[in-house]
């Protein structure tokens, strides 16, 4: 029954690792390089995903729980993070018809 | 407002009840209904196959009818024309040639006769302006459906009657419609 | 009598003046009264040697703070000369025309009172720092509210800088407060042996920092002369007068006792530097047109030397700073007063519009040329003794910083009587003379308390000198 | 087999996260992040979490990225190019971001990572039982507190998203 | 725990009344429910209703009581205040109020977390939150832009947060702080931790809004309403650096090695930025923002001290002290302006004409904030100098110096404005409730002149 | 062995597949048969005998219809959309058990097969998902054809299948409470007897997820996204051909698959009333194991067909709601109808056993 599955023999744990390196350095660059809100936010949510990935990995490797209860709790609080922040670009956009940040400069210094 | 009969119902905004708010009931009624439409007995007619009977005074395609001895009985008068409401009759008329006794009744017969049958309303008061019971509205046959503009336009070589049924007619009745029976009988025997 | 009196009394007056607001008469009294009781508390402190004189009161538990409060002979003729400066300057502001007198800045003062007591009088170390920061602010109030419209910028820069200065200071004490393990602030607790050489070179380093921006010696004035021209002169008078003797008694009881081996190090540098500002003051003073600039680096010509005094660090040297120091106080507020009395008369402050002020007024061209005599330190006048002891100290350090420093002598005298002769001599160039009302009695009195002070301590320096000088010697002796 | 398919999602989603940001068209990247998101339920499912990978797919694929489709379509949002002002921006974001998750990658690839062994190895942790057992014992008040951070959302969606009262835009 | 479930619930209750459209209700019973959470958080044990031997992942220990007190006794004059915001501008006083006392749920949870799990969900309750309290004022473009900048920036924290808390635990193979940071003592050369702990602490220097992590805080605070600004820069930024000081003052403190550098240099960003930045700005909500940076940089010395006990005290004070002046400064403010969300420093010239006591009130806070003696602000600097001072930091506190100097210099501005100016007063109204301004003035007096009552009250929580 | 098993599972599969398909197309003759029959008319009579081939010839005359692609449409997206719909639909039934396992050892497999396609042990969620991308083939088809028509309706579907898939899965918990496990398998074994039915044991429930099953399948009263008189033809406006085809033909499959769900959910999957009776007149042994399999098999297939009849027949009954009414029915009733569902199931549950044990101790 506890036998360590095929995957977690051949697959070192950091090629897992990797992977999620660079989706969440990707994400990373779309937010960094991305003008549009939404692109920026989904880049945003990429990242979380690369998160994702690290925990599962680290949980399934390690036989540990926690990490994959956390990635629920990343999900859950994801999907209310997407939903107040469309609401607040779709605010954005009745105001200026765009959801590109380089548009907003009432506040500069 | 005092009602005039009882037939009329009374609309009222009444709030609706929890029950009713629920729509469930409603909609098991309703789907008892559709049911019982389910197992009633159809109504349809497989038109080919089946056909539905007509009535006895339907009005269907025109024709232009010949006596007993294959004659037309046309005369040109024009009073089909003149009496049309949809103007969907249009005729020329010729003077018989000796030696054509045989094709027309009188001296004076429609070289051309044409009917719109786009215009045509089918109410058949050509059939009651004409003096001669030349035109005819046909019970049995219906005016078919067109595929160019030029097929709607009937003229003589599509209304008047074709020689056969001549031959099988008994009387001048018989070679006729029901819509000719009918109307002989009704009101037109006076005439003669 | 108990220490807390000199910080309640001047307190209860700033809450009694802001109420009395534009009532002049009011105002006065209270002048008066603060006055004439302080002058009475410490008479009777000195009286008693001091005795009963202090006060120690745990204040603030969790930093360790004390609030102790003690008079003693270093620290009394800074107190007197507070009660004076504050007296002077309040006489003025509060002998102005009807409708001038302002309950506000005359609270202000009192606050600025409280806070000089507590300088003077602390015994704790974060007492003290708390205060001398605190002076900022009544001074800072009233010269940008009722300076001129460049007072605001220059009273900021000012602000600026004794910040700058005192949070040095503050670093300071907090390291001492660590270094040495205290579980408090109070003098008493430190002494020079907790200190290595070169810590005791930068504490020296971090509190000189403070004290010589707030004097203003010589690399650290440039603030000076601004805000002094742009200010309300009885903030002016304050400044001068009184609040650059914080600088002076700090170095006198905290940087003498406590970092004689960091004076040792670094102390050369800066007494080269002030013995430079002595000139340089001077020098820039002989060519200022404004009234109120020239007596701005008169002033900082003398506080450099001062302040080399302080640097010197011998015993003669000291007891002059003590001299001199009271000598500047009295002289400088003197001299603030009488010229502002003539700029507001004239309606100018340049001293090419001014002159022949003496057929105006020849009582106000007397007062006016005994302070002068003062400042330039003639014998008989109470300048002379301490800037006598104080050049004795300076060649005793360095001869050639001493023939430096002692240039001001001559100096000193040919900027003075320039300013005599431009204001009060020559012909007048306007008929405001002629429509002069007089100085008015109060002030008459009050100026002529001054000028007698300046002839007392001229003829008796003694009197400072026999309280102080025992102390001061002790100052370097301790350890 | 195992190995080959890990590798074959992998470079899938990489591919298709990076078709996310390099896209030009908005719908064409919430497509390829759903394709991402497909890709790293594979990747689950090969780390035998079952459960989380089809709520992956439940959550942010069927929710979330509705959620942006949804939006995006509704926004009629046109599309976003690269402008050349901001192009030595680009490349400079970039590189460092490149450089430093290079550096991290180079790092992390020969890192010793302890993981379970035999002994200690249960397959079943991944699997819903296991999982709702940890949440709902050990983790139940913060799972109690998300519920205020979902009311919280709810409230300020609809406080923000709503249309006021003259606002003529949709 | 307590105090959250009441908190939940009376947003909840809030939520409920303003459906049923009794807002006047509502505004009333905020106020009165989070003082009356905060009755509960000093006087009722946390843990009453936690079954015994439930795991929370929550602790309220001395320090987070501490922090929730300082967290609820300034919500609550924020709340009281928010009746302002409400009245004025289009805003639904049900729904504002129960997010603000959702975030507030965050906040205490911020305080008391022992277990990534109850960070990240109070981080997020706080942040998600704060986004739409950003974003309030759905008629003004920068508040508008306040909240999207907020929710992009704090989303992409968030997940640098993510990515170290998933470092870490692929480190050790653990999520719970005290586990992670009992195996972090063995785990010196792992990569893993390594990046953990910077991807973490970078998240939540991000969060704090510590250079050079800062840029988007300015932007924020300048957009958000003026209520939401205060509510940011003080319950915010205590909550914040609680989290701040429980990781990295309490739980990781010990491995300092990892972590001490990045502080240090932000501390010095954060001090150097802030000040200078807000030296030039115009708006005073802008040069608050800047302000709150450099306030940061000052905060960030409890964490980089040895003594984290010690100055655990010493944090709260700064914080109460830099809260209770903003929080006053602000309240004259408010009401001198009836509708401008975004005071011009212009705006208040001359004010003093108009409403002395006001003025008075308002010159004392922002003395406070600058740090000079009489204020509680001075004791504030004072208890995060000398510690450091303790540890030999000499470099950063000539810094903390330098930039205090600065920070004079802006924080003069107003006052010089309000006191100084001979133009006539702009201002619209007076102080409309002169007590509540007197009594803020007399706490800003109060903790600098006798310190010690603060100290004593927050030392029987 | 394994070679037989891996023949058996995929024959299965391979059956399940066609089956689905089957009933799909079959379905979309019944569509019409049933309106018709409801209208009281006879339906398509033409092709073949009672027009059994129209399936068939609609499907030939959808691949030679001309295919068009509108000029500024998305191309890719274009067609991506239909194929997505169908791709999505099409999954969705490898997880439910259409009958009890089948005895194979005459081929040598020890192991009794499922008819199933894969038993993961969460089933129910896998169908979730799929549900849940259904959308996207509307979404992506509505929004790729350039057509403000198409966008409307494609957001309205996109906006009602997330509604409506709350209260859905909300429903589903109170069931996934009593019976303890997400397994679609497990459901069904715990519905054993007849009064174990689900039905019996959650009409709630069962009420709101068949609102709701109605409403994912976007079947009338909930056709909003698709309805013609505002909206033409929804997001398939633009489509023609086959593509159109695999919109409408995927309706169906979820159609068959949503009955599917509902049979076994709510009715016992393949159990069926006097199962015992049936069972004692079989032989013994695996003969008679699967006999009774395969009768099972017929009798979920019964009530898939049944639901799938009730479909049509709720179409052919009741008017289509407004869009306001549809939103206001989904967050408003049913949402919280669910939770409320969900509570006193939960609380029965815990109080039953108290009950029960009351009860023997009576």
């Amino acid at each position: 029954m506890n036998q360590i599955p095929e995957i977690f023999r051949v697959i070192p744990v950091n090629n897992f690792v990797i992977l999620a390196v660079v989706l969440f350095s990707i994400g990373i660059l779309g937010v960094l390089t991305r003008r549009n809100a939404i692109i920026i936010f989904m880049s945003v949510e990429l990242m979380l995903n690369a998160v994702n990935l690290l925990f599962v990995t680290f949980s399934s490797y390690k036989s540990d729980p926690t990490g994959q209860v956390f990635v629920f709790f990343i999900m859950a609080i994801a999907a209310a993070e997407v939903a107040v922040g469309l609401a607040i670009i779709v605010m954005i956009y009745r105001r200026i018809r765009s959801t590109d940040v380089s548009l907003l400069n009432n506040l500069k210094g | 407002m005092q009602a005039l009969t009882n037939r009329s119902k009374r609309v009222s905004n009444k709030k609706l009840s929890l029950g009713e708010r629920l729509y469930l009931p409603a909609v098991v009624g309703g789907l008892g209904i559709t049911l019982k439409h389910f197992f009633k007995k159809k109504v349809t007619i497989q038109y080919p196959e089946e056909q539905r009977p007509m009535s006895e005074v339907y009005r269907g395609l025109h024709v232009l009818k010949r006596d007993e001895q294959g004659r037309e009985r046309c005369t040109a008068c024009g009073l089909c024309a003149v009496a049309c409401p949809a103007e969907a009759i249009s005729m020329t008329a010729a003077e018989r040639q000796p030696g054509e006794e045989n094709l027309y009744r009188e001296e004076k017969y429609a070289a051309v006769y044409e009917i719109n049958m786009l215009r045509c309303i089918f109410c058949g008061l050509c059939e009651e302006a004409c003096p001669k019971s030349a035109i005819y509205l046909q019970s049995d046959k219906l005016a078919p459906s067109f595929y160019s503009r030029a097929d709607v336009i009937y003229g003589k070589d599509r209304l008047v009657q074709s020689m056969e049924t001549i031959k099988t007619a008994k009387s001048l009745k018989s070679g006729l419609t029901t819509s000719d029976r009918y109307v002989d009988k009704v009101w037109k025997n006076g005439k003669y | 009598m108990n220490p807390l009196y000199l910080f309640v009394s001047p307190l209860v007056a700033a809450v009694l003046s802001w109420l009395a607001g534009k009532n002049g008469n009011l105002q006065k009294a209270l002048t008066v009264l603060v006055f004439v009781g302080s002058l009475a508390v410490l008479y009777t402190w000195k009286q008693a040697a001091f005795v009963d004189a202090s006060i120690s009161l745990p204040w603030i538990h969790s930093f360790g703070i004390y609030l102790a409060l003690a008079a003693n002979p270093i620290n009394f003729w800074f107190l007197v000369l507070t009660a004076i400066v504050v007296f002077a300057a309040q006489m003025y502001h509060s002998s102005k025309e009807e409708g001038a007198v302002r309950g506000d800045v005359m609270a202000m003062i009192f606050l600025l009172q409280v806070f000089l007591f507590g300088v003077f009088m602390a015994q704790d170390l974060m007492l003290f720092y708390f205060c001398y920061e605190a002076t900022i602010l009544p001074i800072y109030y009233i010269s940008s509210r009722y300076g001129s419209p460049a007072a605001e910028r220059a009273t900021i820069k000012f602000f600026l800088y004794t910040l700058f200065g005192s949070l040095f200071m503050l670093l300071g004490i907090l390291y001492m407060y660590n270094s040495t393990g205290a579980e408090n602030f109070l003098i008493s607790s430190f002494n020079p042996y907790y200190f290595s050489g070169s810590v005791q070179g930068w504490l020296f380093l971090a509190f000189f920092i403070a004290f010589a921006i707030k004097m203003p010696l010589f690399p650290f004035h440039s603030w000076q002369a601004d805000v002094y021209a742009e200010s309300p002169v009885e903030s002016t008078m304050l400044m001068s007068g009184i609040l650059l003797k914080m600088g002076v008694f700090g170095m006198l009881t905290i940087v003498i006792p406590l970092f004689p081996q960091g004076l040792k190090d670094y102390g050369y540098i800066f007494i080269g530097l002030s013995a430079f500002g002595v000139l340089y003051g001077a020098l820039v003073a002989m060519v200022q047109y404004d009234i109120r600039k020239v007596l701005a680096y008169s002033s900082l010509s003398h506080v450099g030397l001062i302040g080399a005094g302080l640097l010197a660090y011998s015993d003669v040297a000291l007891e002059g700073v003590v001299l001199q120091m009271f000598a500047h106080g009295v002289n400088i507020a003197g001299l603030f007063f009488v010229s502002e009395i003539i700029a507001k008369q004239t309606g100018t402050r340049d001293l090419d519009l001014m002159g022949g002020f003496t057929r105006a007024s020849f009582g106000l061209t007397v007062l006016f040329f005994v302070f002068l005599l003062g400042s330039i330190a003639v014998p008989l006048t109470n300048g002379f003794p301490g800037e006598f002891k104080l050049l004795m100290g300076i060649f005793e350090y360095n001869i050639y910083l001493g023939i430096l420093c002692g240039s001001t002598v001559i100096l000193s005298s040919v900027y003075m009587l320039r300013l005599f002769q431009k204001t009060m001599l020559g012909k007048e160039s306007g008929d405001y003379i002629l429509s002069f009302q007089g100085v008015g009695a109060f002030r008459t009195v009050g100026l002529s308390l001054l000028v007698a002070l300046v002839l007392l301590f001229g003829l008796f320096p003694g009197i400072i000198s026999g309280v102080a000088d025992t102390a001061v010697r002790t100052l370097l002796t301790a350890y | 087999m195992v190995q080959n398919l890990f590798y074959f999602l992998s470079f899938l989603a990489v591919l298709s996260a990076l078709m996310v940001i390099l896209s030009k068209n908005p719908i064409h990247s919430v497509l390829y992040l759903i394709l991402t998101f497909f890709t790293l339920s594979g990747h689950y499912i090969l780390l035998n979490a079952q459960f989380l990978s089809i709520v992956n797919l439940i959550v942010y694929a069927g929710a979330i990225m509705v959620l942006f489709l949804f939006t995006i379509m509704f926004l009629n949002l046109k599309d976003d190019s690269f402008t050349g002002s901001r192009l030595f921006f680009h490349l400079g974001s970039g590189l460092v971001v490149f450089t430093l998750a290079g550096l991290i990658i180079l790092k992390v690839a020969t890192a010793p990572i302890a993981v379970a062994d035999d002994a200690h190895f249960d397959s079943q942790i991944g699997m819903v039982e296991n999982l709702g057992k940890v949440l709902y014992s050990k983790f139940l008040v913060p799972f109690e507190l998300v519920s205020v951070l979902f009311l919280s959302a709810m409230v300020g969606a609809v406080m923000l998203g709503r249309r006021e009262k003259g606002e003529k835009n949709f | 725990m307590l105090t959250i479930t009441f908190l939940s619930l009376l947003g909840l209750v809030l939520l409920f009344l303003g459906f049923a459209g009794k807002v006047g209700l509502v505004k009333n019973l905020a106020a009165l429910g989070v003082l009356a959470s905060l009755g509960i958080l000093l006087f009722a044990n946390q843990d009453a209703l936690v079954p015994a031997g439930m795991e929370t992942q929550l602790l309220f220990d001395a320090n987070s009581l501490k922090f929730s007190a300082l967290i609820l006794g300034f919500s609550v004059c924020i709340v009281m205040m928010s009746r302002s915001l409400v009245k004025k501008e289009n805003v639904q006083a049900a729904e504002f109020l129960s997010v603000m006392i959702f975030s507030l749920v965050g906040a205490l949870m911020l305080t008391a977390f022992t277990h990534m799990i109850t960070l990240f969900v109070g981080l997020e309750i706080l942040g998600i939150s704060l986004y739409i309290l950003a974003g309030t004022l759905k008629d003004s473009p920068s508040s508008n832009e306040a909240a999207l900048k907020y929710l992009l920036m704090g989303a992409f924290a968030t997940c640098l947060v993510l990515f170290g808390m998933a470092m870490l635990y692929g480190a050790t193979g653990s999520l719970d702080f005290k586990e992670i940071a009992a195996v972090g003592n063995q785990s010196v050369d792992s990569v893993l931790f390594k990046l953990g702990i910077f991807f973490l602490l970078i998240g939540v220097l991000f969060k704090v809004s510590a250079a050079p992590f800062h840029f988007w805080s300015p932007d924020v605070y300048e957009g958000s309403p003026s209520i939401v600004m205060l509510y940011m820069s003080v319950v915010v930024k205590i909550a914040s650096f609680a989290a701040l000081f429980r990781i990295f003052g309490g739980y990781f403190h010990h491995l300092s090695y990892f972590w001490w550098g990045i502080v240090y240099y932000g501390c010095i960003a954060s001090l150097l930025v802030g000040n200078l930045l807000a030296l030039v700005q115009k708006s005073i909500k802008r040069q608050l923002a800047f302000s709150s940076i450099s306030h940061t940089g000052y905060l960030l010395f409890a964490i980089l001290v040895v003594n984290n006990e010690a100055i655990a005290g010493g944090l709260v004070f700064y914080l109460f002290a830099y809260g209770s002046a903003l929080l006053v400064a602000f309240s004259v403010m408010n009401s001198w302006f009836e509708s401008s969300e975004n005071y011009q420093l212009d705006q208040l010239k001359g004010a003093a004409k108009a409403d002395p006591v006001g003025a008075t009130v308002l010159a004392l806070s922002f003395l406070s904030m600058a740090g000079i003696p009489l204020t509680g602000g001075f004791f504030a600097k004072i208890s995060m100098f000398a510690p450091a001072m303790g540890d030999g930091l000499y470099h950063l506190l000539i810094v903390g110096i330098v930039s205090s100097v600065i920070g004079a210099a802006y924080y003069f501005k107003p006052i010089m404005n309000v006191w100084f100016s001979t133009e006539e007063a702009t201002i619209e109204n007076a102080t409309d409730m002169k007590w509540v301004a007197m009594v803020g003035g007399l706490v800003i007096l109060i903790t600098g002149l006798f310190p010690d009552t603060l100290t004593s009250i927050l030392a029987m929580i | 062995m394994e070679l037989y098993l891996f023949l058996a599972k995929g024959t299965i599969i391979l059956l399940i597949f066609g089956i689905t398909l089957l009933i799909a197309t079959y379905s979309t003759y019944a569509e019409r048969k049933v309106a018709g029959f409801i209208q009281d008319r006879l339906g398509p009579n033409r092709a073949g005998p009672w027009g059994i081939w129209q399936p068939l010839a609609d499907a030939g005359k959808m691949f030679f219809k001309q295919d068009f692609i509108p000029a500024r449409a998305s191309k890719w997206l274009f067609i991506a959309g239909p194929s997505l719909a169908m791709l999505t639909a099409c999954l969705t039934s490898c997880v439910i058990p259409f009958g009890d396992t089948l005895d194979l050892s005459f081929l040598g497999i020890e192991k009794p097969v499922a008819i199933q396609g894969i038993d993961v042990n969460i089933g129910i969620l896998y169908v979730f998902g799929l549900v849940s991308l259904g959308v996207y083939g509307v979404m992506i088809g509505g929004w790729a054809s350039n057509n403000k028509f198409s966008l409307l309706g494609a957001i309205r579907a996109a906006s009602q299948n997330i509604s409506y898939e709350l209260a859905m899965s909300l429903s589903i918990i109170a069931i996934i409470m009593i019976t303890g496990s997400l397994s679609v398998s497990e459901i069904i074994k715990d519905q054993d007897t007849f009064f174990k039915w689900n039905i019996f044991r959650q009409p709630v429930g069962f009420i709101i997820f068949i609102i709701c099953a109605f409403a994912e399948c976007n079947r009338t009263p909930f056709d909003l996204p698709e309805c013609e008189t505002e909206l033409i033809g929804g997001y398939h406006t633009e489509y023609s051909s086959m593509k159109l085809g695999f919109y409408l033909f995927a309706e169906y499959i979820n159609m068959f698959v949503s009955s599917a769900v509902i049979s076994a959910l709510y009715f016992g999957g393949y159990h069926f009333p006097g199962e015992s009776i049936v069972a004692g007149l079989l032989p013994e042994g695996a003969l008679g194991h699967n006999l009774m399999t395969l009768i099972g098999v017929g009798a979920f297939f019964g009530k898939i067909l049944f639901f799938i009849f009730f479909f049509m027949w709720v179409r052919w009954t009741i008017a289509r709601f407004r869009y306001d009414q549809l939103m206001n029915l989904g967050w408003k009733s049913l949402i919280p109808l669910a939770i409320a569902n969900i509570l006193v199931t939960g609380a029965v549950l815990l109080a039953l056993p108290e009950i029960k044990g009351y009860i023997s101790s009576l």
